[in-house]
């Protein structure tokens, strides 16, 4: 079949649009490897795609959204195996097809877009090659030279469908954006014209920019083509401003299933609730996250009733011991065409209360100290930052990562430093702890200036300890994996005594607490913690040797919502208690308005905008800034749904 | 005399399976023979083993012959005469050619022998010359050489092993590049060497103006294949004809597919101890270690009984016709026998002034692993009776060069004679005149004045009743304590037998005997 | 998907370990056990095995199967001293290169780089066979020429320890560099590196039962397996498990030392990745 | 030549990089001359006695050799006449045979020459078929099996491999001739050198097994391979053009050390065929510590090791895109590091 043909085959179909083009019943997927047995992961996956729908499936980390969806393309990892269930594409069950068969499916019938842009394309192929390697045999007889020609025209033609010019046929992955290759890597997933699309995170590993440029792509492109698109996501966000009807996952179940707008309006799960509740709004400021408590179970560590109800605010005993199932539901008044459905067996006794997302409480704008930031040098500033200038060299050329940057944070103040991938905010923090050199300007960081163009000395670094510290984003390489919480957090507490007297020095066991942490976890090795708890015990590190600035550099990016929640409420406390000042990094904006006094905005190495938090995101001046603004999903009505 | 070699020569009383083997005079096309270790280059001044040798003598003659049970004969001198006792002439056979058709003439002789004693050659014949006075050609074929001093072995020296004779045209061309694999060698001999691969393989082809009577053997490969393991496939594969120079042990495996000649090869393995330094300039000490050494045991375990226990540092063969067989035997069986027996070992060690034992080192060549087997065979005796002796392995050119240095007390002498006459082996071994080779320091004035009187005696049963005094006085001062006189090996397919396999078969044109099996 | 993954530990692996061990404590002590090893006697000569001599004897007269027991640490002591002093020599050069980086980085890697075109065998025949060392420059040749991979190996693991969050934590809470250095990082390179140090020890048996091949081994005497197999190879007549035992004791020892190290790399990089 | 061609070319290899990779190449070199002349002085005794070999050394005989060597003058001037000499492929005359060591080392090096390129040819053609093999079975039982297989083969000593090879094949079956070079340069050479290309090659094919199992193992599981099935490429065109082009690289970078790996074993491999290679005349030389050949071959070895070093700097960058125009500080030796750990027998670990 030719592309033309094919895409004449969709006409043809498209009346009976609404015919299901993919039906997942009752999936099952179980871990076969495990030592002690199968363990279950997928326990009984329902969901229905359409012609032409976009639906998506939202779900904290670990929640089995992609085994679910491999599933489907029979993509399975090893180690992994289909226990039960049935998956059926255009009616037609795949589940015990051949790898033959099945491979005949992909490409066609459904493709997998996967995350991260930068790891998905063959490094040492060029664009159109992979583009090529997709499409439908073209016509072009036996004539070697016209088949080349009629190739390189199709190559052509489905860069300009994802809004590429022609010469990135000729181009390898690595000489193009991130965005950029993730709009190749759509090319590519729909060069075999598939019915099905599925994208997994497709934008996660993108910037908020180019993360809407991506979205408003596929869902242009799902509707030209009257694809069925599957858009996997952990952003509720995401997926409410592009998704007609969305799936809620959990430990391998979907406890919730709507449309967009009836979720985001009305959940009808407390999980569901519980994610709407904990994303910080980028319009208002509250007293505290309403965050979920705990984090999600292991596969083979859930119990027989509800996946959630250890983390339920409304578990009732029914709830621990009773299987749940995804029942219909009347919707909250609504008519709406789609089905509700949702498998909290509470939800008679408790719908009322889980109604009201925005139970939250907003607090006052903070009270900010009158100045701005980096306009006058404070003081006593916890960190002080003048002109700096960095530039990193390589033979392949000079790359400037700062200039000219000029940024105070003065004491027992939050101030967010925000920006686009690459605009110099992790060198900026880096400089300030001594990781990195700058080659010109000032730094100081609690009065310690620090040396321009090297590294600071073993001594200098030990006095810049009781100043400064520092989270990193990576919860998984934060800790020392053969070292135990106890051992790590008692090295910190004797390299922090070292400098100082001791005397007042908390124990192991009262910083585990401060960062809300059961004493026992000492004798824990970071492999037995969840991602949350090994930034907490990073965080306790961190302020073992009780500084006077935290730096955290993404700290709670790579977390789940909820969790992220949690991090976000324990970092606010603990810096009104002690009193110290932050500089904290991030993209979400969200978050800045959650926890920052002060705000800087970066761009390109310099600092374009500075200032009271909320003046920035209510009334951004650089258009950098409000781009930003404008790409948040949600914000602003920012809906890519029809 | 030429550096111990790896392999090493074929002597009299040929054992074995080819022992009696007869052959047919039928022609043979080509045969390939493998030889233990490779070549580098042809010309033995050069590289003096034994196998250079094997290879040279094919295409090279001298001017005597040594026929296999080693009596001298004519070769390219049809007669020589001995007018007084310094003074030799030799006439030359007339009519000879080299390979390259240039005749053969007097003044090629006086070339060769000139181009082994200028030392600007560095010949390693060159010691062999160093009493010779003048050598001229006293007619158009004839040659007379004279001696500073009367020297009764001279006419060995004018056999293969001290002279090979090459034109002089060819010799002013390739000074210092001859026997390359580009110059080869050139002779009268009864093979043209026509193609050398250093390391790889000889090619003959037969001369067929040669003087002498045809070869069977038209076209002779020696290849160089220096694993045992290798050479044997070869040989079951059908690849080589036969081998030779074959080591005792090695040998064994070939006995079901060819038939191995085991022949005495004159050379001798002794140690030999300093007799001016202490310990071992106490009698005591050295017939200590002589009690300890398990003579009978190595020959029957390392060498597999294929070596003779030695009862002296001349082999009884190389007496040759200077004294009959059993003459010889009952002049060896005077000399003290000193048996396995380490209580008379340690009885001796007491009388000593080393009563309390001491530490010696034992340095041996790496081409002789047999002589390795040895000294840790004795030094495994001597740790019983208090000695230890350390032993250690060394490359050939050190142990050559330790030597004659008198660093070491203790050594291995270890020799290869060229010639069928005892005095090679008790001249500079035992004479105290001959301080670079003396290297036990052993000084007797008995044996000095035999060795003398049959130096310059012409008469030959008075050398040999000298020669006999010197060597058993000798045996019992045990400067030298003889372990073995060794035996070689080769091996000939079924299809080919190599006739005539004296003690001295390799020292003339051994290829010229080669025929097919009757 | 259904898996036909081999266990981790499979018989094979059980297997090889048990023959280590054994060759372990035959080097320890194989030589205090059977003290008289090297006893002799020459009116044996080289025999088939039998006769109280279960492999037989050489030629003169050892017993073979002894003469293995207490060859075992020769052989194994050489080699395990090549493949040690090399990992010591790659721990810490790869160590100060990955962690300090800047010039000492720049002049090991040129160094490492140097060593590692060179053929390591060809080296060592040329340098011990002219220098005259024997067999000690030989072992110490070969430290020096196995050590460039191990530099490699752990500059590498530890550049990519060296940037990862808890090491940066560490510097920033001013521990010193040393304590960095073999407190954090160390360890963590360590199992890639134990790891190695098998697969060089079995290399390490290779290549010095070649040099002794070639005649530039251990003493004679010695009861090293190279030089019983080398000595012993033309006994193939009258006794061919004088070379084959030691011949299949070589061959044993590297196949189970390679197999332990594939197999606890493959350990160590699922644990990684978990 | 179009012009994007010349310009991906020049893109790809840019002057820059030649010349500086070539100046490392001649950096390397000068030091391992020094080394090798330095060979000379490290022999044990007087250089002059050394040069002379075991020739009775007459005072004029080691005034002549002094002079001609010119061993009087200083180090640094010795070393400039022997490297100039060198260069201009005077290497001397051998003390064994008196023949000219280029004349001896040219003739050797056209077997060994042979040898290698066969042996290569063996490991490339077993090697890399068995490691593709491998990687995809990865951890099952043929997998399993195919790494047995190459661990014996690299536990085995290559001259007790040949002995083996020699009585199967030559002995047993009768197939290829146990020894020796054969005649000429055509089919019989060929027949000569099948069984020492084998035992030569074994060794470096479990080398280039593992090398090659590992790479493909860690191309399937990267995420473009994932990609590209869940597209509906083909399998075919997956394992050819993703796989296997992923491979190339991190195999192409140890083929320097292969090299060295294989010139090492000509010496055993030679000794065990009777094949007068470069590999027996170094034994020999060693032991007759016949210096100038040394020195010589130890010359020749290093510069072509340092070629093929050079070869594979200056083609990696051909093959791989990415080491182009490198934003980041990308290192390229650090594929080689990852090649040259796998030829101890690591496994680069693939980024968490
Ligand atoms: N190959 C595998 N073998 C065993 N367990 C696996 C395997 N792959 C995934 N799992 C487990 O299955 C569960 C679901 O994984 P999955 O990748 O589908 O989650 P996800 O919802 O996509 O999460 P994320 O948002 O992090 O991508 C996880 O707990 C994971 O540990
Ligand atoms: N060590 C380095 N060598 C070369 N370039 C570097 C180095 N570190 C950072 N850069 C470059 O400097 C620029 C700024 O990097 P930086 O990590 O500070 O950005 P960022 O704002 O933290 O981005 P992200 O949001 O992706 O973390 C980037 O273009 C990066 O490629
Ligand atoms: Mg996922
Ligand atoms: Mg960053």
């Amino acid at each position: 079949m030719t592309a033309r043909a094919a895409m004449a085959g969709h006409a043809a179909t498209a009346p009976a649009a609404t015919g299901q083009l993919l039906a997942v019943d009752g999936l099952r997927v179980s871990a076969t490897a495990a030592p002690g047995g199968p363990v279950p992961i997928l326990e009984g996956i329902s969901l229905e795609v359409g012609r032409g729908e976009c639906i998506g499936i939202v779900g904290e980390s670990g929640s089995g959204k992609s085994l679910a969806m491999r599933a489907v393309a029979g993509l399975l990892p090893s180690g992994t195996g289909v226990t039960g269930g049935s998956v059926r594409i255009d009616g037609r069950e795949v589940l015990g097809l051949s790898p033959r068969e099945h491979h005949a499916l992909r490409g066609r019938r459904v493709t997998l877009l996967m995350q991260d842009p930068f790891t998905m394309l063959h490094p040492q192929l060029t664009c159109g090659r992979q583009i090529a390697d997709g499409l439908r045999d073209l016509d072009g007889g036996r004539n070697l030279r016209r088949a080349k020609a009629a190739r390189r025209a199709e190559v052509e033609r489905r860069l300009a469908e994802v809004g590429l010019g022609p010469d990135v046929a000729d181009r390898y992955p690595h000489e193009l954006s991130g965005g950029m290759r993730q709009r190749v890597a759509a090319a590519a997933a729909l060069a075999g014209d598939p019915e099905l699309l599925i994208a997994d995170e497709p934008t996660t590993a993108l910037d908020a920019a180019s993360q809407g440029a991506v979205l408003d792509l596929l869902r242009g492109l799902q509707r030209s083509r009257h694809m069925g698109l599957v858009l996997i996501t952990h952003d509720l966000r995401v997926a409410f401003s592009a998704c007609d009807r969305v799936y809620v996952l959990y430990a391998g179940q979907v406890l919730e299933h709507g449309s967009s707008h009836e979720l985001e309006s009305g959940p009808l799960h407390p999980y569901t609730a519980g994610l709407l509740a904990s994303e910080p709004s980028v319009h208002e400021r509250f007293a505290e996250l309403p965050a979920i408590p705990g984090s999600v179970p292991a596969p083979g560590s859930r119990g027989p009733g509800c996946p959630f109800a250890d983390r339920c605010a409304h578990a009732a005993p029914v709830c621990r011991s009773e299987p749940v199932e995804l029942l219909p539901q009347v919707g909250a008044g609504t008519a709406e065409r789609t089905s509700r459905s949702s498998a909290c067996v509470r939800m008679p006794g408790i719908g009322g209360a889980l109604l009201a997302p925005s139970a939250r409480t907003v607090a006052e704008p903070a009270a900010v100290p009158g100045r701005e930031p980096g306009a006058e040098p404070v003081p006593d500033a916890a960190l002080v930052a003048m002109s700096v200038d960095r530039t990193f060299r390589s033979s392949a050329g000079d790359h400037t990562a700062l200039r000219d940057v000029s940024l105070t944070v003065p004491r027992n103040t939050v101030v967010a430093l925000v920006g686009e991938s690459g605009s110099g905010k992790t060198t900026l923090a880096r400089i300030a702890v001594g990781l990195e050199t700058f080659d010109g300007g000032a730094v100081s960081v609690g009065g310690i200036s620090l040396p321009t163009g090297r590294r600071p000395t073993t001594a200098d670094r030990r006095r810049l300890a009781e100043q400064v510290q520092i989270v990193f984003q990576d919860p998984y390489s934060s800790l020392n994996p053969l070292r135990t919480v106890g051992a790590t957090l008692r090295e910190a507490l004797a390299a922090a005594a070292g400098g100082r007297g001791r005397g007042e020095a908390p124990g192991v066991e009262d910083l585990l607490a401060q960062v809300g942490l059961p004493g026992a976890y000492a004798s824990r090795r970071p492999a037995a913690l969840s991602g949350g708890e090994r930034q907490r015990v990073a965080l306790a590190r961190a302020l073992a040797a009780r500084p006077r600035l935290l730096i955290c550099d993404e700290a709670v990016a790579a977390l789940d919502v909820s969790v992220q929640a949690q991090l976000l409420n324990l970092l606010v406390t603990l810096q009104r208690e002690e009193g110290f000042a932050v500089l904290f990094i991030t993209h979400d904006l969200g978050v800045v308005r959650q926890i920052a006094d002060l705000v800087a905005v970066m761009h390109r190495g310099r600092i374009v905008e500075q200032g009271v938090a909320a003046q920035v995101l209510d009334a951004p001046q650089h258009p950098w800034t409000r781009r930003m603004i404008d790409a948040v999903p949600g914000a602003a009505g920012n809906s890519r749904r029809s | 005399a030429c550096a111990p070699p790896p392999a090493k020569e074929s002597g009299d009383g040929a054992t074995g399976s080819g022992a009696g083997a007869r052959g047919a005079d039928v022609p043979i096309d080509s045969l390939t023979l493998a030889l233990p270790s490779s070549l580098s280059t042809l010309d033995v001044g050069r590289e003096s083993g034994v196998l250079n040798y094997l290879v040279a003598v094919l295409a090279q003659e001298s001017l005597l012959s040594v026929d296999p049970s080693g009596k001298l004969g004519p070769g390219l001198a049809s007669s020589w005469k001995q007018p007084d006792a310094r003074t030799y002439v030799y006439t030359l056979r007339r009519g000879v050619t080299f390979t390259d058709g240039t005749p053969f003439t007097a003044d090629d002789v006086v070339a060769s022998i000139d181009a082994i004693r200028d030392p600007k050659n560095g010949s390693a014949l060159g010691y062999a010359y160093a009493g010779v006075e003048s050598v001229k050609s006293t007619g158009d074929h004839e040659v007379t050489i004279r001696l500073k001093a009367p020297d009764a072995m001279f006419a060995w020296t004018t056999t293969a092993g001290g002279l090979l004779v090459s034109s002089r045209a060819f010799l002013t061309r390739n000074k210092g590049r001859i026997g390359t694999a580009k110059t080869l060698l050139l002779g009268t001999g009864p093979y043209r060497i026509t193609e050398f691969a250093a390391d790889d393989h000889v090619l003959l082809e037969r001369n067929d103006a040669w003087w002498g009577e045809k070869p069977a053997v038209r076209k002779l490969k020696l290849s160089f294949v220096p694993d045992a393991g290798t050479r044997l496939v070869a040989m079951k594969s059908g690849a080589v004809d036969g081998a030779l120079g074959l080591a005792s042990d090695e040998a064994r495996g070939w006995e079901s597919d060819a038939r191995v000649t085991y022949t005495g090869d004159r050379s001798v393995v002794s140690l030999a101890f300093d007799t001016a330094k202490a310990p071992f300039d106490d009698l005591h000490v050295r017939r200590a270690i002589a009690h300890a050494a398990d003579r009978e045991g190595m020959v029957k375990g390392i060498l597999h009984g294929k070596a003779e226990v030695a009862d002296a540092l001349p082999s009884r063969e190389m007496w040759g016709d200077l004294m009959p067989a059993s003459e010889v035997s009952s002049g060896y069986d005077a000399i003290p026998a000193l048996s396995f027996d380490l209580d008379a070992a340690r009885a001796e060690l007491d009388k000593s002034s080393a009563k309390d034992g001491f530490t010696a080192e034992l340095h041996y060549p790496n081409s002789g692993p047999q002589l390795g087997k040895a000294a840790l065979a004795l030094a495994a005796s001597l740790k019983e009776i208090g000695i230890t002796l350390n032993v250690k392995e060394i490359t050939l050119e050190q142990w050559v060069a330790e030597l004659g240095s008198g660093k070491q007390p203790l050594q291995f002498l270890w020799y290869f004679p060229v010639t069928g006459d005892p005095a090679e082996l008790a001249d500079p071994y035992l004479n105290a005149a001959a301080t670079a080779t003396d290297i036990a320091h052993y000084d007797n004035s008995t044996v000095n004045t035999a060795l003398d009187t049959a130096k310059s005696a012409t008469d030959k049963d008075v050398r040999a009743r000298e020669l006999m005094k010197a060597v058993q006085t000798a045996g019992a001062d045990l400067p030298y304590l003889p372990l073995w006189w060794a035996r070689t090996a080769s091996a000939f397919s079924k299809e080919f037998v190599l006739l005539d396999q004296g003690p001295f078969a390799f020292i003339g044109p051994w290829a010229t005997r080669i025929r097919k099996s009757a | 998907m259904k898996s036909r993954t081999v266990r981790r530990f499979s018989p094979l692996t059980v297997c090889c370990t048990i023959l280590l061990v054994l060759f372990a404590l035959a080097a320890a002590a194989g030589q205090l056990v059977l003290p008289d090893w090297d006893a002799q006697d020459l009116t044996t000569g080289a025999a088939m095995p039998g006769g109280g001599h279960l492999l037989g004897t050489d030629e003169l007269g050892r017993d073979i199967a002894r003469m293995v027991v207490a060859g075992a640490r020769s052989t194994l002591a050489g080699a395990a001293l090549v493949a040690v002093g090399s990992m010591v020599i790659g721990n810490v050069l790869g160590l100060l290169a990955g962690y300090r980086g800047g010039w000492i980085d720049t002049v090991v890697r040129r160094w490492a780089d140097l060593l590692l075109a060179l053929p390591a065998l060809l080296v060592t025949i040329v340098v011990a066979g002219i220098g005259g060392g024997g067999y000690a420059l030989a072992v110490g040749v070969l430290v020096v020429l196995t050590s460039p991979a191990d530099i490699r190996l752990v500059r590498s693991a530890v550049l990519e320890q060296r940037h990862r969050a808890y090491v940066e934590a560490a510097q920033t809470l001013g521990l010193s560099p040393f304590t960095v250095m073999t407190r954090h990082i160390w360890p963590n390179v360590l199992p890639v590196v134990v790891a190695n140090t098998l697969l060089n020890f079995a290399g390490a048996i290779v290549a010095l039962s070649s040099l002794s091949f070639l005649g530039l081994g251990v003493p004679p005497g010695a009861p090293d397996w190279g030089r019983m197999l080398s000595e012993n190879r033309t006994l193939l007549y009258d006794n061919p498990s004088a070379a084959l035992a030691p011949a299949v004791l070589i061959v044993a020892a590297a196949v189970a030392l390679n197999l332990l190290g594939d197999r606890l790399f493959e350990a160590f990089s699922d644990r990684g990745r978990s | 030549m179009t012009a994007t061609t010349r310009s991906r070319l020049s893109a790809a290899l840019p002057a820059g990089l030649v010349v500086r990779r070539l100046g490392g190449t001649l950096g390397l070199l000068a030091v391992l001359s020094v080394a090798v002349f330095a060979l000379l002085q490290a022999a044990p005794g007087d250089p002059a006695q050394t040069l002379l070999g075991p020739r009775s050394a007459t005072p004029e005989a080691l005034a002549a050799v002094r002079a001609r060597h010119h061993l009087d003058s200083p180090m640094a001037v010795q070393y400039w006449y022997w490297l100039s000499d060198a260069v201009r492929l005077d290497l001397g005359t051998s003390i064994r045979t008196g023949e000219s060591v280029a004349t001896a080392l040219g003739d050797r090096l056209v077997l060994t020459g042979q040898l290698v390129g066969l042996g290569f040819a063996v490991a490339l053609l077993l090697g890399i078929p068995l490691g593709v093999l491998a990687g995809l079975r990865n951890r099952r039982v043929t997998d399993r099996a195919v790494q047995s297989l190459g661990v014996v083969a690299l536990s085995t000593p290559a001259f007790a491999g040949g002995l083996v090879l020699i009585y199967v094949f030559s002995l047993m079956l009768g197939w290829f001739p146990a020894y020796g070079p054969g005649e000429g340069a055509g089919t019989d050479r060929l027949r000569h050198l099948v069984l020492p290309a084998l035992a030569l090659g074994l060794a470096v094919t479990a080398v280039l097994l593992k090398l090659t199992r590992a790479a493909v193992i860690r191309e399937l599981g990267r995420e473009h391979v994932t990609f590209a099935r869940a597209r509906g490429v083909r399998e075919r065109d997956i394992l050819l053009r993703y796989v296997l082009r992923g491979t190339v690289v991190p195999v192409l970078t140890g083929i320097g050390l292969i090299l060295a790996y294989l010139l090492a074993g000509t010496v055993m491999v030679e000794q065990v065929f009777a094949l007068p290679g470069l590999g027996s005349l170094l034994v020999d030389s060693v032991t007759f510590r016949d210096v100038p050949v040394v020195q010589a071959e130890a010359l020749l070895i290093a510069a072509l090791v340092c070629l093929a070093n050079l070869v594979t700097d200056l083609v990696q960058p051909l093959l791989d895109p990415q080491l182009r125009s490198a934003p980041a500080a990308r290192n390229p030796s650090r594929a080689k590091a990852s090649a040259a750990a796998l030829l101890s027998g690591t496994r680069e670990e693939g980024k968490a």
